[in-house]
């Protein structure tokens, strides 16, 4: 037997079927719309990690272009961590301009007319207060949305009535990680606007029957090699509306000669940098505890993407969807902060091959799109090993009412 | 003379003014605004001083390297920038990947 | 600079900035500014400022469209200098602090000096 | 006691509610106010003065009235407005790019089609090919044109008068503006992604001076007797509006200005020159202050005059091209530069109220790009935001 093939998914889960996928799914403006009031905005989205607000008055911006907002996920004097909107009571203008994406502040003025909320996003000072008119600082605060943190992740949620509980949506994984999620920072953060549907992007991203074409070049044998040239996940799991993948760390991997000369001097190998001691991993990492893992994928219903690397490496991916061919997409890489000059360059490493990769898996989205539009088709297959991509057009069909049968499209 | 490397580092001094550049936007710009031989040669350069290099980097506070081991630190962040243009693509950039330049760094350091 | 680079006679300690701050266009003096340091820039706003009376003495003995090429030189330095000036005397550093892209917004008129 | 005025809300019958945001993200609104305002409102496009001889033109693209504009001094001297195209297959008669320039006629590029500069049919190629076909009948589309104050105005489909539509303004200035004296020296234009209300409202208000201005304008705005620019006079007409600002008397001119001041009188300092506001038409100066520095005359729907003290003539265009997206225009108006000291100080001014309107245009992206975030629905106003509270109003009369 050349391949790892264990199980075939489509039997441990017959309810998901093996039917096509019709893909007007991803073209339907009305579907999106759909998608937009029943997926998203009652949801909740993993934006960021609280190492980024570790003291307080520290602040990031978080944009939710799918709903034209703007936050700030500041940290109190309370210590509390909420998530604010970056729009000043009076007309409207950001009190962090775009362009601004952390820092530090004792409170947030905006620009405009200087009005002034503390870090609380109570509003503090009001230039010319007397000239309003029955106004009370009281009522003009910054509109503060739903935050929650679950593992030391930061989840904001714009439901405009109080939400499901966060641990709800978290659901099997809750309590399968108990903080093994700690000193995380982020150092690396990039942002595209890519000319697809979001599910189109999601997709690329939950399968790894495309690592040895789309990466031929650039991950040589990595996550593929060995017994397992097509890259069949080691494991696949599918929960009620989460659901994780673990992939392949090829032992007999050969890094390159810098990744090579660097690991040595950092004392790890770069990837896939096995974990000696599989049993002191929580449930949620490597649930196999496999010797040849590489990395988990989980993804909480409906956007909130984690990646857990055996070298230590979280890597979390936001989906926001502008439009039915739109999405803008971010790529967020966490690790310990680097302790001297060889772990900085080794960060840099993985920062410019995760860039790279990840510019890979992105080089079919907006050619797959626009033949989309040709109806040449209507139908998409999915292999047993994509029955992950196949679990989320299950579940979006259930909530939006899509028809999923391929006759009643 | 600016970006002056530290003593001992003459024979990579001369790339030092195309390749001592302080942000990853500036980084990639340069590989992919470079030829095969340009990237080629800094590399050939870098890769036999660069245990040396690592050694000597490591002595200091990462965040308080002097002017002229902050340069040589740019340098060894750029070689990680065309690490794989030689290991893996032999180009600047890879055949088949999304615009780079749409991309945009937000932390870019 | 197709005009030559020298300066009217009791001027002369203003020709190192010649070079630089030598412009006709104030979408060209605008560029210019925005991608000087602080130092070029102070230094430009030290040299000709306190002579700042005495250039405009000299320079209003010519028609503003008949000047020889070093007053016409001298003038595009002090234009340079008015360009500067907000950098200098309000802002701090090279551009406004707090403002829309200067990219963005059209020079359409731009007479040359 | 405070000389300037107060409840000026009130004063204009206006309601002290906070104002709805609706108007600047719906879509809907905006092609209401497109059929229900802008067709009908007369708008400025140019002055007499840029085109002086017959044959001159200018043209100018108006995206919300979905067409570009010829306007053309005739061989009698008679100033026309035309739809820029070609009544054969509908071709835009000029070049791209071009806004001004003269010509004897204009020949469509494609077939050859000219008109003369009255806008009449002269040369029809191979005529004889078109059926039963009368050059008379196919003269340019033309536009109602009229000019006021050197101004010119066009109206696509106006329901009264030039002279009606200006109202309270249209005796105002006495020729103030109407003279070839003010020499255009500056024309900035910019694309801003906000509706044409977000940023005609930047220009509205002094409240902002000491904020965004603080680093331009240290204490010339604001400053201990009138800390936060509190407006010198207040002015709200049926559609159109006045706003008058004062400039601290005792700000001192700085080193540049102190040398530019002893070769020109137009400095941008916004300095209150109380000689230089003595026998001025009721529209100049309307308060008769001595610490006048300038005022802001909005001539609804888009056109904003400010006339000064340090120079005679700014206006500011607000042309709507989408609920969120507007090209801003200003330019400056001084007499004419005779000699090397006016220039430089015309030059200073000129840098100075560019990076200051630059000042005022970075709130505009930030704040249409959340303002339907849903966060809030409505703006609180101040009573010095009478101003901003007014445009709202008049758009709204005109869409009932």
């Amino acid at each position: 037997m050349d391949q790892l093939v264990k199980t075939r998914y489509a039997d441990l889960y017959p309810e998901m079927g093996t039917n096509p996928i019709p893909l007007s799914i991803n073209k339907s403006p009305d579907q999106y719309e759909k998608e937009r009031r029943l997926v998203f905005e009652p949801e909740w989205h993993l934006i960021g990690r609280i190492e980024q607000v570790a003291e307080a008055g520290d602040y990031f911006v978080q944009d939710v272009p799918t709903f034209g907002v703007s936050l700030l996920i500041v940290k109190g004097k309370d210590h509390k961590i909420r998530a604010l909107h970056n729009m000043c009571r009076h007309r409207g203008n950001k009190v962090v301009s775009t362009g601004v994406s952390s820092g530090h502040a004792h409170g947030f003025s905006c620009s405009f007319h200087g009005w002034t909320y503390d870090l609380s996003g109570q509003l503090a000072v009001t230039p010319d207060e007397d000239q309003f008119f029955s106004f009370d600082r009281a009522d003009h605060g910054l509109a503060e949305v739903h935050c929650d943190i679950w593992e030391g992740f930061i989840f904001i949620n714009l439901s405009k009535t109080t939400p499901a509980p966060l641990l709800d949506s978290v659901a099997e994984f809750a309590d399968q990680f108990q903080g093994y999620f700690k000193d995380l920072d982020l150092f690396a953060h990039f942002s595209a606007d890519v000319d697809c549907n979001w599910k189109v992007i999601l997709d690329a991203f939950a399968e790894g029957y495309h690592v040895p074409f789309i990466h031929g070049k650039t991950l040589p044998e990595a996550i593929t090699g060995g017994n397992n040239p097509l890259c069949h996940m080691q494991n696949i799991r599918l929960f009620k509306r989460n659901r994780s993948l673990s992939a392949m760390g090829n032992p007999d991997y050969q890094p390159t000669p810098l990744e090579a000369l660097v690991g040595a001097k950092v004392g790890t190998p770069i990837f896939p940098a096995l974990k000696a001691d599989l049993d002191e991993l929580p449930p949620g990492v490597n649930p196999e505890k496999n010797p040849e893992w590489g990395f988990d994928i989980n993804i909480i219903f409906p956007l909130s993407y984690f990646a857990v690397w055996a070298n230590g490496m979280v890597l979390v991916y936001n989906f926001w969807p502008t439009g039915v061919g739109q999405t803008r997409f971010e790529v967020k890489l966490y690790w310990a902060k680097p302790a001297n000059a060889a772990e900085r360059i080794n960060q840099e490493i993985t920062r410019v091959m995760t860039v790279s990769v990840v510019r890979e898996d992105m080089s079919s989205l907006e050619t797959t799109q626009e033949v989309y539009q040709s109806d040449a088709f209507d139908h998409i297959h999915l292999s047993d090993q994509e029955i992950a991509v196949r679990h989320n057009y299950e579940l979006i069909s259930a909530i939006t009412g899509w028809p999923l049968t391929p006759n009643k499209n | 003379m600016t970006h002056q490397l530290p003593a001992g580092y003459e024979d990579i001094q001369p790339y030092a003014d195309t390749w001592a550049l302080a942000t990853f936007s500036q980084r990639q710009s340069q590989r992919l605004a470079s030829s095969m031989e340009d990237i080629t040669a800094f590399y050939q350069a870098m890769m036999p001083r660069f245990d040396e290099v690592l050694t000597h980097l490591n002595r200091f506070d990462l965040n308080e390297l002097p002017a002229a081991e902050q340069t040589l630190m740019h340098m060894s962040l750029s070689l990680a920038q065309i690490g794989p243009c030689v290991a893996l693509w032999r180009a600047p950039d890879q055949e088949n990947a999304f615009d780079a330049e749409r991309m945009e760094a937000i932390l870019d350091d | 600079m197709e005009s030559s680079n020298s300066l009217p006679p009791g001027f002369a300690e203003l020709e190192p900035f010649v070079d630089q701050w030598a412009i006709s266009t104030e979408v060209e003096r605008n560029r210019v500014r925005r991608n000087s340091s602080m130092e070029e820039i102070r230094g430009l706003y030290k040299a000709v400022e306190p002579r700042l009376s005495d250039i405009i003495e000299y320079l209003n003995e010519f028609p503003l469209d008949d000047m020889p090429d070093d007053a016409r030189q001298l003038l595009r330095l002090a234009m340079s200098t008015m360009e500067i000036t907000p950098a200098v005397e309000l802002y701090r550093q090279p551009d406004v602090v707090h403002a829309f892209d200067a990219e963005r917004v059209e020079i359409l008129v731009d007479d040359p000096v | 006691m405070d000389p300037r005025p107060t409840n000026l809300t009130h004063k204009y019958g206006m309601s002290t509610e906070p104002m709805p945001l609706e108007p600047n993200i719906s879509a809907n609104y905006f092609e209401q106010e497109r059929e229900k305002v802008f067709t009908h409102s007369w708008m400025n496009i140019g002055r007499t003065y840029d085109i002086p001889n017959p044959g001159d033109y200018l043209v100018k693209t108006i995206d919300v009235l979905r067409t570009s504009v010829l306007i053309v001094r005739g061989r009698d001297h008679k100033i026309r407005a035309f739809h820029n195209m070609c009544r054969h297959r509908g071709n835009k008669l000029t070049a791209p790019g071009i806004e001004m320039g003269s010509a004897k006629g204009f020949s469509c590029a494609f077939h050859g089609w000219t008109y003369d500069p009255e806008g009449n049919l002269v040369v029809v190629p191979d005529e004889a090919e078109f059926f039963d076909f009368d050059k008379c009948d196919n003269g340019l589309a033309p536009i109602e044109c009229d000019t006021w104050e050197g101004f010119i105005f066009i109206a696509k489909a106006p329901k009264e008068s030039l002279q009606s539509w200006l109202g309270e303004f249209y005796d105002r200035f006495e020729g103030y503006f109407d003279t070839p004296d003010y020499v255009r020296v500056s024309y900035y234009r910019a694309e801003v992604n906000a509706n044409w209300k977000v940023v005609l409202d930047a220009f509205v208000e002094a409240y902002h001076a000491p904020f965004l201005h603080g680093g331009a304008y240290p204490d010339q705005l604001s400053w201990e007797d009138n800390r936060f620019a509190h407006l010198l006079g207040a002015e709200m007409f049926e559609r159109h509006r006045v706003l008058s600002i004062e400039g601290n008397p005792d700000h001192d001119p700085s080193p540049i200005e102190k040398h530019l001041l002893k070769y020109s009188d137009q400095v941008f300092t916004l300095l209150a020159n109380p000689e230089k506001s003595k026998g001025l038409p009721k529209g100049i100066n309307p308060t008769r202050d001595d610490k006048w520095a300038f005022d802001i005359n909005v001539i609804f729907p888009n056109f904003y005059i400010a006339s000064m003290s340090v120079m005679p003539l700014v206006t500011y265009h607000f042309w709507p091209v989408a609920v969120d997206r507007t090209v801003w225009q200003t330019e400056h108006y001084m007499f004419a530069a005779k000699n090397a000291g006016e220039l430089l100080a015309q030059q200073y001014s000129k840098v100075f109220a560019r990076d200051v309107q630059r000042e005022d245009l970075i709130t505009l992206e930030n704040t249409q790009s959340v303002l339907a975030s849903g966060a809030f629905t409505t703006m609180p106003l101040s009573d010095q935001e009478v101003a901003v509270r007014h445009g709202y109003k008049v758009v709204e009369e005109m869409l009932r």
